[in-house]
């Protein structure tokens, strides 16, 4: 837009002419230009000037026949109106040069004689102004008169400008205006409705001067600003433009539309603006439509297309910019249903990128246009070159040749061919790319400010490819890659095929050798688009330097890589210095998820277990997958572990790999040839060395010895589909045979802690018993794998849970551990080192950590734990063995562990029970007794001194044989003297063996010396051990003692003793005497009764009383005879003292007596010498 | 007397078991093991009957008058036999057990859980079943 | 005449792209099928046009573009058909009739069981439909 | 088209796929039966949307694309509506029919019930009976999902028959 | 005796059942064979699976048929046959299949469709050629004829799918089965 003439581009200004008194002229301008609408000044110094405004000398009178025009518009037709014709013409003459003076008064006339000749060709109107030095000097009326008269001119039209007095200056000057104003509108209206005349009467002899009514007549309506008028006859001018495209012939064909366009891209051009200006935007895009329709067509003969291309891109851009200064908005009444019959308009016309871009795309067509050209029309050039001096001619889009001899210049017309080579020369003059991008950077920034990122790139795709054109290949990739993006996102194969063409190219052109390779590979790996690609891939303009995608192409592209990678260069790609074939080392494709040259290969790995063990087998699936047209054959494939030492390498059989350059890795060697989109399954074995996470982290496929692909290997349980691929219809394959592996198939496992081949036995030996020290050995044997810093934790918890061995209210005092932990000791079986006793870590009542040497496989060590048990419970031990394999830090990391637990029962090994019993036949009244008959103390109560029986008894309650070492009682310290207590009848030698559930009696007498209603006799006390065949002797014999209850001593007033003689015989009478001793020294009345027995007769009284006097005794005897033998009851004697109201019999058992049916003959005394030990 | 047009009612499969056994208040009621006995019985006289007659074929008994029963039976094509034990001169029974033939190939066959040859538990089949012997009494007590 | 018909996925994936033209602007085509999507979003996710009118399948005239107008329709399912044109002036009805028989054939494709959703359309049968109804539409506009 | 076929096809081919499904291929995993069926009416769904969508502009919430599946698209497959739609307007919506076809016909063993009742040991039955029953009901899931789907509603479809023949499908969309 | 109620025709009978959307069955069992495409992989697998379903179904469909369609026990396989082509395929697909083709001896003949509502819309794919489609027909209809006691062997000579002009299945009587005496368990 810029480059069209001023004139062309700004509405136009009515001109007004001021002639003399130069020295006002510059403020009388000023205010002229300064009012609304502004209005232009010529001003002329002084008359002598006047002439400029004369019309040029070739006038003739427009009445004249007129021959056929030589063109549609003058060029500088516009600009003469602006600028040389004035509209109006003022004279100034100062009052006081008319007033007075003659000589002055003439010159006046005569100049103002000349300027009405001057201006009388033309009807321009004439003002007078006469200046006044102030508004006070008057001016004579016939002067005023006179001038009128010489000028012609109504009265109106002088004007008196008051010079010096402010007020009347500005007054004068405004009357000045709205004269001028109004005779500048008659002056244009008078001209327009001349010319319209001549359109109406159709008087006019050729099309050419109907378009220039027309435009005349706008334009002058345009100075009037009357823009309906001036709309009306550009579009009648611009359609009968458009008619005489086919009519006229004035021209040749090729110059003919040049003028044509050219004046039609004037019309127009003025059409939008005044469309614009006025806010009328649906109506300018509707106009611009009409425009470009009416032209499209209008290509002319093809050696001269890119004129066309060029002029019609030029309509495109001008009109952006003119929709982009006048800033226009989509009017709020337009419907908001686009492109539908109720608004015919689409969004992006509203917007100038829509016209940058669709410029920036006519002005590549004239770029091809003119490549066409000039290689077509350069053979014909020998013939007539460039012809020289050629220069635009006077008429608008018109060009002639100037053409001297000696001093006549003559203007020459050009043949269409001679035309056709200049312009041509002219236009190869320009390299058009930088305009092109210049458009295409525009159309892109907006409508990326739009959010349209399609368009967008399709524009940044269009710079990319200029840049290309103009062999800017870094720019252009840059660009290219950017534009790939989106395509590859939204799958558009066919439209990336093209863009990877030209990235490829770009490549080869900057000499990267990788770039080439995985663009080159990506374009063989992608999808052909159905319907796509039958289209003859010979316009490489249009379709990109790759051509049209087509399997073959694919393929090609294909095999182009491989030759080079393996030196052998294609024919084809021998053109340029691209010195691919001598590339030593080899190159590097990394391929992730995200990559897009997924598609070229795919690398699935899955294990086929969850999980295993260290260095165990296992095997794992890789398979691999390639969308490239041919097949591929890989040299060797490493698949790569994050334990490196699972690592493992396969070659191809078809490669004669020495294997020497394979390291550590498996070997295998198979066919590794990968078919399109065919899965290559590979199964391998690995043996993980660590514990830990075993993942496969990449696959190398080396291709045709100098590529190497490292593709990010992907779980099939998480492999997402291919781009672009995945819209393909056809049906998935699996990575792997099985479903399930190729659904839950992962590259990732855990591989789990070796288990361990160490032994921890316990063997317990039976029940603990409470107060012993329970050794329990624990042995440790290594049977598969060595031991290091191994650690034995030991933890005794309560078995019915509340862990807590202690009872609770006295859980600070460490004694009252029911049962503890006494220590460990070690005794290794080979060499009895007992440093390792030492080396306990920790010792708590329940808690003991031990720490374990070295051990090498098939070693074994043990130790004892020493625990005693307080109290009858069942506790649960606990042994946990932790080590590691190796001494080494990093190994040590996992330890392994090994637990066992066993439950243990504490129990109480004896109940020790006791009893009292009397002297033999001798029965002490005890009062207490009688009395507590009644009250229940079941304190036992003992006969002052008197030789009282005490039997204690100890059962062994466990399941093994006890020995029992010792049985006594000890006397509380005070109690020693006060009551003497000896043993009868004791453990014979060192100890007595006790069997399970067996009790052992022991008897003693106890004498005591006091009366004490509670007397503390002291605590048996028993030692015992276990009866252990192997003779661990009395070191751990336990001593266990148990209270006896407290008794209640007292003194007897009478003692009943009974005597018999130890047996008699049938038949044989005996003497039965009873003995009552009053140990008191009062008189006891007692009565007593004999009680019949069928066993026996006797004689005497039944019953009978006494008075016993103190401390003697009185003795009642009877004679009985027995009737029957074997053990029989006495005749059952009862004595009841009258004072104490207390009777005492005595116990059947000592009421007894053995009758023999004979006299017995005894070998030997032992038969009745035992009980007689029993009395003493 | 009309009241109760049809004593009982059997379905029995192609291979003679009984699958579905209904009793309409008959004075004599059968229990299971001897209905059971009954429709195989049944099952081999179709047979035997078929047999018998003197002209091919014959489709077999759908007619056994009693004096004081008639026992109308319908045999499918696919071989499910379906016999009432109903009153004497009870009317259009055959057409009774058409229509329980569509209510079986409705309610049983297009019962998923329903296996074929099998005992016939479905609670949509008695349900229709006892509509459609309710509206055959009304039908009998309407005349 | 109808230069090219194309059906995009709801990702804006081209479903089905065919051209009807000899000159080899299969690639061009290609192009503004794409850059019309611009408009597609913009008509669609544009706030202010939500009123139910707006929410028909009809999107009427996407953009002219150089000699093509280009022509767009939203089905329910989020599938995009695109009709590129070179007939001067299109009727509205005209671009409607054509995008319903459009779409009844391409819902008869999508029915194949074969087909899976998201994938481009291979069917012959459709693509045979498609080409007499583009014919169909030719003529019709032209006539 | 208007074109028809008997109910008993579809009935028949739907209880054979289940059988099929559950008894013959997947008996053992019942929950890999579940999915291949609900697949099944996944892409039925989806493709019934396409048919049953063609002559309506485009829905501009998931509550008219809800209404459609329990109007148009309901009467279309079993000749009634929804009878009753619930929602929490957070993205939950419960369609009930209270006589849903499919199951007109299924009765499940009275007798299994009654030792159901008083025998647990034998509940295998009823519940493997309710289980099938369910099986059944993937398949309609399937079809409401693969709509909603189609129609752009990522959801997912459960199917609630405490009270045969009345039926409650569930859909949860998810956000 | 006579069967209570004559014979309906095809049409009437069709009428007279409940019938649904054509669509819907097409698409299921479509979804269904793709389904087991997926699932079984092997094509002949499938044909043989789809082949049992029809067989399974059809025993179920058969009893419906006889009871809705008053047909009496047909003198041959001829009019078995016809009854089929006449009344079975109308009352379920609502379309018509000619019988044609008989052998000699009369024990064979084929189905042939012009219309099959299972196909609406269905091309088959390039990588599953060899899937016979429609083998659920077959299947169906040898169920059926095994509960009527006609052991038959049913096979596809036609298919649209595969470019034929039409459907054609061939349908051979291979046995009778007559009523066997049920003396079993009872004696």
């Amino acid at each position: 837009m810029e480059d069209y003439p001023e004139e062309l581009r700004t509405p136009p200004l009515t001109l007004v002419s001021i002639v003399g008194c130069s020295e006002l002229h510059p403020s009388i301008s000023a205010a002229l230009s300064s009012q609304q609408p502004p209005m232009n000044t010529l001003a002329l110094p002084d008359f002598s000037k006047a002439s400029i405004l004369a019309r040029s000398a070739k006038t003739r009178d427009p009445l004249a026949p007129p021959q056929a025009p030589a063109g549609i518009l003058k060029k500088d037709w516009l600009l003469k109106h602006r600028t040389r014709v004035p509209a109006a013409v003022a004279a100034m003459f100062r009052a006081d040069q008319v007033s007075g003076d003659p000589a002055q008064w003439l010159q006046a006339c005569s100049d103002l004689e000349n300027l009405k000749s001057v201006i009388q060709g033309r009807n321009t109107k004439l003002v007078v102004i006469l200046v006044q030095a102030q508004a006070g000097d008057e001016l004579s009326e016939d002067v005023t008169v006179a001038l009128r008269k010489r000028a012609e001119i109504d009265s109106k039209h002088l004007v008196v400008l008051v010079e010096r007095d402010e007020s009347e200056w500005t007054k004068s000057l405004n009357k000045l205006k709205s004269i001028f104003t109004e005779l500048c509108s008659t002056y244009y209206k008078d001209e327009g409705r001349r010319i319209k005349a001549r359109i109406e009467k159709r008087n006019f002899s050729s099309v050419e001067l109907s378009i220039r009514y027309c435009f005349k007549v706008a334009v002058y309506a345009e100075f009037r600003r009357d823009w309906p008028e001036a709309l009306k006859f550009y579009e009648e001018g611009i359609r009968v433009l458009r008619e005489m495209i086919g009519t006229s012939t004035r021209l040749p064909p090729t110059q003919r539309l040049v003028e044509v366009k050219a004046i039609a891209e004037q019309i127009h051009f003025k059409i939008s603006t005044l469309l614009l200006h006025a806010g009328k935007v649906v109506e300018a895009i509707t106009w611009f439509r009409k425009h470009i329709r009416s032209y499209e067509r209008v290509v002319g003969s093809p050696e001269v297309a890119f004129l066309h291309w060029e002029w019609f891109s030029r309509q495109f851009l001008v009109f952006g910019e003119l929709i982009e200064t006048t800033s226009t908005t989509v009017p709020d009444t337009l419907s908001p249903r686009f492109g539908t019959a109720d608004n015919a308009l689409t969004e992006w016309e509203f917007q100038p990128a829509y016209y940058y871009q669709l410029a920036a795309n006519y002005l590549r067509e004239k770029r091809y246009a003119l490549e066409f050209s000039s290689s077509s029309v350069n053979i014909t050039d020998g013939v007539n070159g460039i012809p020289e001096s050629v220069m635009p001619s006077v008429y608008v889009g018109q060009y002639v040749r100037l053409f001297e001899q000696g001093d006549t210049v003559a203007v020459l017309p050009l043949s269409d061919t001679e035309y056709t080579s200049y312009a041509l020369s002219e236009a190869e003059r320009f390299q058009d790319s930088y305009e092109i991008i210049a458009l295409f950077r525009k159309a892109y920034e907006s409508f990326q400010s739009l959010g349209a990122m399609r368009m967008a790139s399709a524009c940044s795709g269009g710079m990319a490819i200029e840049y290309y054109a103009a062999g800017d290949f870094s720019n252009a990739k840059q660009l290219f890659d950017g534009v790939a993006g989106l395509y590859r996102q939204e799958g558009w194969a066919t439209l990336l095929w093209e863009n990877l063409g030209y990235l490829r190219e770009c490549a080869r052109k900057l000499n990267s050798l990788k770039d080439f390779i995985s663009y080159s590979l990506e374009m063989a790996a992608l999808p052909l688009f159905s319907g796509s690609g039958q289209g003859n891939s010979e316009n490489k303009s249009k379709n990109g330097p790759a051509g049209s995608p087509t399997i073959s192409s694919r393929e090609n592209i294909h095999q182009e890589v491989v030759n080079i990678l393996e030196g052998k260069h294609a024919p084809e790609i021998t053109d340029d210095g691209f010195n691919l074939h001598l590339v030593e080392e080899s190159t590097h494709l990394d391929i992730d998820q995200i990559s897009p040259l997924r598609i070229v290969l795919v690398a699935c790995v899955a294990f086929h277990d969850q999980s295993v063990k260290p260095s165990s087998p296992m095997l794992v699936s890789v398979s691999l997958q390639s969308h490239l047209p041919s097949p591929v054959t890989i040299d060797k494939l490493e698949v790569q572990f994050n334990q490196s030492d699972c690592n493992f390498v396969i070659v191809s059989s078809q490669e004669d790999y020495s294997t020497s350059n394979v390291h550590d890795g498996a070997v295998q060697v198979t066919s590794l040839t990968l078919f399109t989109d065919k899965w290559m399954r590979l199964t391998h074995e690995v043996k993980p060395g660590q514990s830990g996470k075993l993942e496969c982290l990449a696959v190398k496929a080396t291709i045709s010895k100098h590529l190497v692909v490292c593709c990010q290997a992907e779980s099939p349980a998480s492999m997402e589909d291919f781009p672009l691929w995945k819209f393909e219809d056809q049906l998935e394959t699996l990575p792997t045979k099985d479903t399930v592996l190729a659904f839950s198939g992962q590259k990732l496992i855990q591989v789990e802690e070796p288990d361990a081949q160490v032994d921890v036995v316990l063997n317990c030996t039976g029940p603990a018993l409470v107060g012993e020290l329970f050794t329990l050995p624990v042995a440790i044997f290594s049977k598969g794998h060595a031991v290091h810093s191994g650690e034995l934790k030991i933890n005794l918890v309560d078995a019915k849970g509340g862990g807590l061995l202690m009872s609770p209210r006295e859980a600070e005092e460490s004694e009252s551990h029911h049962v503890e932990l006494l220590g460990v000791s070690a005794l290794t079986t080979e060499k009895g080192s007992k440093e390792e006793v030492d080396n306990i870590k920790k010792i708590q009542q329940s808690f003991g950590v031990v720490s374990v040497p070295t051990l090498c496989a098939g070693d074994s060590w043990s130790c004892k734990l020493e625990i005693k048990w307080h109290q009858a419970k069942s506790v649960m031990l606990y042994v946990s063995l932790g080590y590691s394999l190796e001494s080494i830090e990093e190994a040590a990391l996992h330890r392994l562990n090994v637990h066992r637990s066993l439950q243990i029962e504490g129990k109480i090994p004896m109940t020790v029970g006791h009893q009292f019993l009397r002297p033999f036949r001798r029965e002490p009244l005890l009062l207490s007794k009688i009395r507590s008959s009644s009250g229940d103390d079941k304190k036992s109560s003992l006969a002052l001194n008197d030789s009282n029986m005490l039997i204690v008894s100890a059962r062994n309650c466990t399941e093994v044989p006890l020995r029992l070492h010792k049985m006594a009682i000890e006397p509380d310290v005070d109690g020693k003297q006060l009551c003497s207590v000896q043993q009868i009848s004791g453990i014979s030698n060192e100890y007595a063996v006790l069997a399970p559930s067996e009790e052992y009696k022991g008897i003693f007498s106890v004498n005591p010396q006091i009366i004490s209603s509670n007397f503390r006799l002291g605590e048996i006390c028993l030692s015992w051990s276990r009866d252990s065949s192997l003779g661990q002797s009395q070191d751990n014999c336990v001593i266990m003692k148990e209270r006896l209850p407290e008794v209640h001593i007292e003194e007897s007033p009478l003692v009943v003793t009974m005597e018999c003689p130890p047996y008699v015989i049938l038949g044989i009478p005996f003497t039965f005497h009873v003995k009552i001793y009053n140990s008191t020294s009062l008189l006891q009345e007692i009565k007593y009764s004999l009680v019949d027995s069928q066993n026996f007769v006797f004689s005497g009284a039944h019953n009978h009383a006494a008075f016993i006097l103190p401390k003697t005794e009185h003795i009642v005897s009877h004679k009985l005879v027995p009737l029957g033998s074997g053990s029989q009851q006495l005749p059952r004697i009862t004595v009841t003292s009258v004072r104490y109201s207390a009777a005492l019999t005595p116990p059947s058992s000592a009421a007894t007596v053995f009758v023999y049916p004979s006299e017995p003959k005894f070998s030997s005394e032992k038969g009745y010498s035992a009980p007689d030990a029993c009395i003493s | 007397m009309a009241s109760a047009a049809i004593y009982s009612l059997f379905i029995i499969n192609k291979s003679g078991g009984l699958i579905y056994y209904k009793d309409y208040g008959s004075a004599g009621r059968t229990d299971t093991n001897d209905s059971l006995r009954l429709a195989s019985l049944w099952h081999s006289m179709h047979a035997i009957s078929q047999q018998l007659s003197p002209t091919p074929g014959c489709a077999g008994i759908d007619l056994l008058q009693a004096d004081n029963f008639d026992l109308h039976c319908f045999q499918s094509l696919t071989g499910t036999k379906f016999f009432a034990v109903c009153e004497t001169g009870a009317q259009n029974i055959e057409v009774l057990l058409k229509v329980i033939y569509e209510l079986y190939t409705d309610f049983v066959l297009k019962n998923p859980f329903y296996e074929m040859e099998m005992p016939i538990r479905c609670e949509l089949f008695d349900l229709n079943l006892a509509q459609v012997i309710q509206k055959d009494r009304v039908a009998l007590l309407g005349r | 005449m109808v230069v090219c018909v194309a059906v995009v996925g709801h990702q804006n994936n081209p479903l089905y792209l065919q051209s009807f033209t000899e000159a080899d602007d299969a690639l061009k085509l290609h192009h503004v099928v794409h850059c019309s999507l611009d408009v597609i979003d913009e008509r669609v996710n544009n706030p202010k046009r939500n009123s139910p009118a707006l929410n028909e399948t009809f999107l009427g005239l996407l953009y002219p573009t150089e000699n093509y107008k280009v022509y767009g329709y939203l089905t329910n399912t989020k599938a995009k058909f695109i009709m590129v044109t070179t007939d001067l002036d299109v009727k509205d009805a005209d671009a409607r009739n054509f995008f319903r028989k459009f779409h009844a054939a391409y819902v008869d494709a999508v029915s194949n069981p074969f087909h899976v959703p998201g994938k481009k359309i291979a069917s012959r049968s459709f693509s045979a439909r498609v080409s007499t109804i583009v014919r169909s539409f030719s003529s019709g506009t032209t006539a | 088209m208007g074109r028809e076929v008997a109910e008993s096809c579809v009935d028949g081919v739907v209880m054979e796929m289940v059988a099929a499904y559950c008894g013959r291929f997947y008996a053992s995993k019942p929950e890999l039966a579940a999915r291949r069926i609900e697949a099944i009416g996944f892409q039925v769904g989806h493709q019934l949307t396409e048919r049953y969508t063609m002559e309506r502009p485009r829905f501009s919430d998931h509550l008219e694309a809800i209404k459609f599946i329990c109007k148009d698209f309901w009467s279309e497959l079993f000749k009634k509506q929804i009878d009753n739609l619930k929602t929490n307007h957070r993205g939950t919506f419960v369609l009930q029919d209270n006589h849903f076809r499919w199951l007109t016909r299924v009765s499940i063993d009275p007798s299994v019930e009654s030792i159901d009742a008083n025998e647990n040991d034998s509940t295998s039955l009823g519940d493997s009976a309710a289980q099938t029953t369910s099986m059944l009901l993937y398949f309609p899931c399937g079809i409401i999902r693969g709509a909603l789907t189609n129609l752009g509603i990522a959801c997912s479809v459960t199917a609630d028959m405490s009270n045969l023949p009345a039926c409650s499908f569930v859909v949860r969309i998810k956000t | 005796m006579p069967p209570p109620t004559a014979p309906k025709s095809g049409d009437a009978l069709f009428a007279s059942v409940e019938r649904v959307n054509a669509e819907l069955f097409t698409l299921t069992y479509g979804a269904i064979v793709r389904q087991l495409l997926t699932d079984l992989e092997e094509v002949e697998e499938v044909n043989k699976q789809l082949d049992q379903m029809g067989y399974n179904i059809g025993t179920r469909l058969v009893d419906e048929f006889l009871a809705k369609s008053n047909v009496s026990r047909c003198a041959d396989f001829k009019e078995t046959a016809d009854v089929i082509a006449k009344l079975g395929f109308k009352m379920f697909l609502g379309v018509t299949a000619t019988v044609t083709n008989w052998d000699a001896e009369g024990t064979s003949c084929s189905f042939v469709l012009e219309d099959n509502p299972l196909v609406d819309f269905v091309e088959l794919p390039d990588t599953c050629q060899g899937l016979q489609y429609c083998n659920v027909l077959s299947g169906v209809i040898r169920g059926a004829l095994e509960m009527v006691s006609m052991k038959t062997e049913v096979t596809w000579v036609r298919d649209m799918l595969r470019g034929d002009d039409a459907y054609e299945m061939r349908v051979k009587l291979t046995k009778q089965v007559p009523e066997e005496y049920p003396y079993k368990d009872d004696d």
